[in-house]
């Protein structure tokens, strides 16, 4: 007794700003996860650009019968402990009844076991890693594992005469080094011999060391799985060590990103990556969006925000199938999705992953922007 | 208990459970700096019981009454290995050591597929709660406290006074320093492994040299004249960010600040009290 | 390959003694171990940026003008937290501990105000143009460091060695009361070292972030452990002591990295602070510098 | 036993400057002795050497019978050393009886876990050690400000009270760097006659001191530093008769000039 008075006590203050929102929700409450400040937060800034511009869209007209959607968005700063905490006031506090986010692979490791537990709905729009989905059956996400992206980039770089490579990642985060067990087992499958496997640290300067062995080893290409910052390093020292266009330079998700050719670049040039989206694909639905966006926001988008655009669709779809705003409910629709969106064609696996890969497109660095690889 | 009540310590379960993890680990750097060292090895020391209980948990299958004591071991063979040395040198040793020490089980965690690499580990049932975390918590600061209050209090206000006088008295102060650093990692290593098994996901990235910082700022911003100033402080300095959400993006910044001005101008915290120990029987 | 593996070691080094050299210097005249140095490095390497990228200052005039910059950045803060705490005499520890809780803050704003994005200069500054010799590549960038380490580790030790000024500055160190007794103004020489240490970051920065290309506020705080191992190896205080741990500590880096596994780089660098503290706490080359009473 | 401490060929070597020079010394149970000098002559560093807070370069150090050259500070202290400091290092956050209490250190046996399960022995020993703590104040005199906070006190009470802590634990030696330094003349006197009843409670009492009449009145036997090395020792009488003392105290002018600024 005399300890929960403590406690109560202790939180006394929190419940001052906690209270007020405590009260009925009036709209239906969807609650998002996602990195805002701190180093990683140029992909949750994306993000939430990327569902509040759907979220125009969708209170336009309103669901189950003219209804709304609060969406509220609150930062996890990249830390497990501060998503956990704003996963527990979205459930608790703002009577959310989906989660999506969170942004990162780790987050999601954390967050997830929690929003299952309350049997939630979650949905990754940006959680690449293996083993995301497995966490529970109220886990979703809508990207496209590295698993269903990387083997088409490798297909690609075989049939150019790719028969040795290196693999070099960033060990020191989940999704760099998911993205290398990926071109491990994609390698192994399509029978290229990897001649060597360097790892680095996100933050490193200096990757001397690393190339100078791959160089001696003379590999016909060298795959790198990291964020993409790391890779713009590693491919401007490569190119300072000598190590020239004969070798082809294969990124995975983490290099789909403008900014390599901002960075980089031409050091960066031939360099291929898969992608589930592409800016300059034709199609009407994802030229619409691009120009919505650039409207809004005045910048380009980008493929976390491409993600993020359609996952919010997909998650109000399934409100409306589910007829109320119910968890439990919603998490049925969820598993029913058959959808449309600038990726392409969209369902779930019966493990809560993307269907199809269909969508992944091979880009190629040219002059410092990506272009469909010939 | 009303569903609203319910839905709040649902909400603020994980912040219930932040305030008594924190609270041990400000008692963990309150030890070190009550015998005048500086010890920055914190985290690393949290994150070695973090890590070795998930593994006893999770491969080899141990109760949480084992695994719970059995989380110190390894953050004190750590504190020996570093302390051992450095301790017959100036303070500064110590610091210096400890603050690598983070960063290179980091590289350690990474490069051991043992430890789950960058993905870290995951699935870690949740073991503990609030009557392990809180029991402990005052267990911790009775203990100390009765320390604090006895001769062997005197002797470490003396060394954090003034170490030479100290041991012109005949206080054996290597010895204090290194049983105040052993404390030191077996508490941090307790608040490792009950975070760990609450949290159900522990990476390597979570033990580095700013959670070593802020745990610092907890101790030295309630002040270390008592065992609860410095849980005192590690509270306001765990619930501010979460009263006023402005202040979360500049955490660090109100961290750094805090040290700052507490060295400068509150040597003795915001809590300046002292243990009244003239022990008249 | 062994060649061009010690080049890199040889340069990495390199850049690891340039950057232990202020910090060590701050030690050895002052006692403090000055933790917002990292942020000093930081600022160096921005300030160039700055005056590059959007002044077009070319750097041959930003290198000294960031250096400068930053050594005057340090005499206000420097002067700011330590004047205070050496006033009152306060303990080695309070120095430690208020370096620190500002360098946090420092690197936090900074990362606020700037954006924690890797920042690069352009092209037309930072000379990667790589020359090779018998199968060695190497960058200019690189030869500048090379060359900046061997003239700033010489200037400092003529400096020490052969002024008046070094001669105050080491009786400064062996003893701060007998040198202010002896009518050495001590506030005005701290003052001096702060600079010299600041600019010394500063200009480390700046060519560190020239032959990485890669510069963002935490730069400073990703080369501290490393700052921390050479300058306990080279034993406190030493300036040759630093040099030759640093060019150690980069060469068996990288022959790490090349030849056994490129994960436990930062494990062998503490590693060998670890073994150095156990077997020779002075450092490699110094004698012990325990003070007490 | 006819020597309590003994000092053989001590050497402390800095860069370039030998502050002790192969001093032999020897000091008789029971008595006060004195060692005096200019300043610069190495006192402080050999009281240094003696309780182990330098290391010597060269030389022995033996205490009732055992030589403690290597023996750390700590333990030269349980063995029966103590010792004040020239400039006052009491525990100024402490109150005064905490700071005697400190003193009493080596007689608690007790680790953590007597102290957490409150073992009657060690409470038996805390009372004692404050009856032991409160007899020494009242030796000083400052019984009556026993709960007052160390830092409050006057500078006088101030050197009083380290003298307590120094004596708390019965020494048989106490090492006083210049006790009367900064008193009046009426303190001075008082201090005198507490170092005779230091003595007479079978302490012995190794001084360094600057005020000459101070010295010459209560020392049974001085020691003459100059330079790091003994120049001559004595009793008060010879020392004042003795020439190569004068001339280290008033031959090179320097020397002379910074006695005279330091009584």
């Amino acid at each position: 007794m005399n300890r929960r008075h403590l406690l109560t006590t202790a939180l006394a203050g929190a419940t001052v700003t906690a209270l007020p929102a405590f009260a009925q929700p009036a709209a239906i409450q969807v609650g998002a996860v996602e990195i805002l400040t701190g180093p990683a937060a140029a992909y949750g800034i994306a993000i939430k650009a990327g569902l509040e511009l759907a979220l125009d869209a969708i209170n336009l007209k309103g669901i189950l019968g003219g209804q709304k959607i609060a969406l509220t968005v609150e930062d996890s700063a990249g830390d497990k402990n501060q998503a956990i905490n704003a996963a527990r006031k979205l459930i608790g506090r703002d009577k959310a009844v989906v989660i999506i986010g969170p942004t990162l692979s780790n987050e999601m490791f954390a967050v997830g076991p929690v929003t299952n537990e309350r049997k939630i709905p979650t949905v990754g729009t940006s959680t690449t890693a293996a083993g995301i989905t497995e966490i529970g059956p109220y886990i979703f996400r809508t990207s496209l594992p590295e698993s269903d992206v990387v083997p088409v980039t490798f297909k690609k770089a075989q049939a150019r005469g790719m028969k040795t490579v290196a693999l070099m990642y960033a060990n020191d985060d989940a999704f760099s080094k998911s993205g290398y067990d990926v071109m491990k087992a994609s390698a192994d499958k399509l029978g290229v011999k990897i001649v060597a496997t360097e790892t680095f640290g996100s933050k490193d300067t200096d990757f001397s060391a690393q190339l100078t062995k791959i160089k001696a080893l003379k590999p016909d290409a060298i795959a790198i799985s990291a964020l993409v910052e790391p890779v713009s390093g590693v491919v401007l020292q490569a190119r300072q060590l000598g190590i020239g266009p004969e070798v082809q330079l294969i990124g995975g998700n983490g290099s789909n990103s403008p900014k390599l050719g901002d960075i980089a670049g031409k050091a960066a040039d031939g360099m291929i990556v898969g992608s589930p989206w592409f800016i300059a694909k034709p199609d009407e639905v994802n030229q619409k969006f691009v120009a919505a966006f650039k409207a809004k926001y005045n910048k380009d988008p980008d493929q976390f925000a491409a993600q993020a655009y359609d996952c919010m669709f997909i998650v109000a779809a399934a409100i409306e199938r589910a007829g109320a705003a119910d968890s439990e409910k919603i998490t049925a629709a969820l598993a029913k999705t058959s959808f449309s969106g600038v990726m392409g064609p969209f369902a779930f696996t019966s493990g809560r992953d993307p269907a199809s890969a269909d969508g992944v497109v091979v880009l190629e660095m040219n002059g410092g922007k990506f272009g469909i690889a010939k | 208990m009303p569903p609203w009540l319910d839905d709040f310590f649902w909400t603020y379960q994980n912040l219930v459970y932040a305030l008594g993890v924190n609270g041990l680990l400000a008692l963990s750097i309150y030890v070190v700096l009550a015998v005048g060292q500086l010890s920055l090895g914190q985290a690393a020391f949290m994150g070695l019981g973090a890590y070795s209980s998930a593994i006893m948990t999770l491969k080899f299958k141990l109760p949480f009454l084992l695994v719970l004591p059995a989380s110190c071991i390894v953050p004190v063979a750590f504190a020996l290995l570093i302390g051992g040395p450095t301790l017959r040198l100036s303070g500064v040793y110590l610091a210096i050591a400890t603050i690598g020490l983070g960063e290179v089980l980091r590289a350690v965690y990474l490069n051991i597929d043992w430890f789950g690499g960058a993905l870290g580990l995951s699935g870690i049932p949740e073991r503990a709660g609030i009557g392990s975390i809180y029991g402990l918590l005052a267990a911790a600061l009775a203990v100390l406290w009765i320390i604090g209050r006895s001769h062997i209090g005197r002797a470490m206000e003396a060394m954090r006074t003034d170490e030479t006088a100290a041991e012109v008295m005949g206080i054996n102060v290597p010895r204090y320093r290194l049983g105040a650093l052993l404390a030191s990692a077996v508490l941090a290593g307790l608040a490792g492994a009950l975070s760990a098994h609450v949290s159900s996901f522990i990476g390597p990235n979570e033990y580095g040299f700013e959670p070593a910082v802020t745990i610092l700022s907890f101790a030295l911003l309630g002040g270390i004249g008592t065992p609860i100033a410095p849980v005192l402080g590690a509270w306001i300095l765990t619930l501010l960010p979460e009263l006023l959400r402005g202040l979360a993006d500049f955490r660090l910044v109100f961290n750094g600040v805090i040290i700052v001005i507490a060295v400068l101008f509150l040597p003795n915290g915001i809590l300046p009290f002292r243990l009244r120990r003239h022990g008249r029987p | 390959m062994l060649g061009q593996q010690l080049a890199n070691g040889l340069i990495l080094g390199a850049t690891y003694a340039l950057f232990a050299l202020g910090f060590t210097l701050m030690f050895g005249v002052i006692r403090v171990i000055n933790l917002v140095y990292g942020f000093y490095f930081t600022a160096g390497a921005f300030i160039a940026l700055y005056l590059t990228r959007n002044l077009g200052w070319p750097m041959a005039v930003a290198f000294p003008a960031a250096a400068i910059a930053s050594g005057v950045m340090a005499i206000g803060i420097d002067g700011l937290l330590l004047t205070r705490l050496r006033r009152v005499g306060a303990p080695e520890l309070a120095s430690l501990m208020v370096t620190l809780g500002a360098v946090l803050a420092l690197y936090a704003t900074a990362t606020a105000l700037l954006g924690p994005d890797i920042k690069r200069f352009p092209a037309s500054v930072i000379g990667a143009e790589a020359m090779e010799f018998a199968a060695i590549r190497i960058t200019q960038a690189q030869v500048l460091i090379l060359l900046a380490t061997i003239v700033l580790v010489g200037g400092l030790l003529a400096l020490m060695h052969g002024t008046r000024l070094g001669l105050a500055l080491r009786a400064m160190a062996e003893n701060p009361d007998a040198a202010g007794l002896m009518g050495i103004d001590t506030i005005r020489l701290a003052a001096l070292v702060s600079f010299i240490s600041g600019a010394l970051a500063g200009a480390g920065g700046v060519l560190i972030g020239l032959n990485f290309n890669a510069i963002q506020p935490y730069m400073g705080e990703a080369m501290m452990l490393r700052g921390f191992v050479v300058i306990i190896v080279g034993g406190l205080g030493d300036i040759r002591g630093a040099l030759i741990a640093g060019l150690l500590l980069g060469i068996v880096e990288v022959l790490t990295a090349g030849y056994i596994a490129s994960g436990l780089k930062e494990a062998v660098a503490f590693a060998i602070l670890v073994a150095v503290l156990w077997s020779r706490p002075a450092g490699l080359f110094g004698r012990a510098v325990t003070r007490r009473a | 036993m006819s020597v309590l401490l003994e000092l053989a060929g001590l050497t402390r070597r800095y860069a370039g400057l030998v502050a002790v020079d192969s001093v032999d010394l020897a000091v008789a149970p029971g008595t006060i002795h004195a060692i005096i000098g200019p300043n610069g002559a190495g006192k402080t560093t050999l009281f240094n050497l003696i309780s182990g807070l330098v290391t010597p370069s060269e030389g022995q150090i033996s205490f009732l019978g055992h030589s403690i050259t290597a023996a750390p500070t700590f333990r030269r202290a349980a063995l029966g050393m103590g010792r004040t400091f020239q400039n006052i290092r009491i525990f100024g956050g402490m109150t005064v009886l905490e700071n005697v209490l400190t003193g009493l250190a080596p007689s608690f046996k007790g680790g953590i876990g007597a102290v957490v399960a409150g073992l009657p022995a060690l409470r038996r020993a805390e009372r004692a050690a404050i009856a032991r703590a409160l007899d020494v104040l009242d030796l000083v005199g400052l019984r009556a400000q026993s709960d007052a906070p160390a830092a409050s006190l006057p500078y006088g009470d101030q050197r009083r009270l380290e003298i307590a802590r120094a004596l708390a634990s019965s020494p048989r030696l106490v090492l006083l760097d210049e006790p009367a330094a900064g008193m009046n003349p009426a303190e001075t006197a008082a201090l005198a006659l507490l170092v005779r009843k230091i003595r007479g409670s079978g302490t012995t009492v190794l001084l360094v001191e600057h005020d000459m009449s101070f010295v010459m009145d209560l020392s049974d036997r001085v020691t003459v530093l100059n330079f790091g090395r003994r120049i001559f020792e004595g009793s008060p009488a010879e020392v004042r008769r003795e020439p190569r003392v004068i001339e280290a105290y008033l031959g090179p002018k320097v020397a002379a000039r910074l006695a005279v600024v330091a009584q």
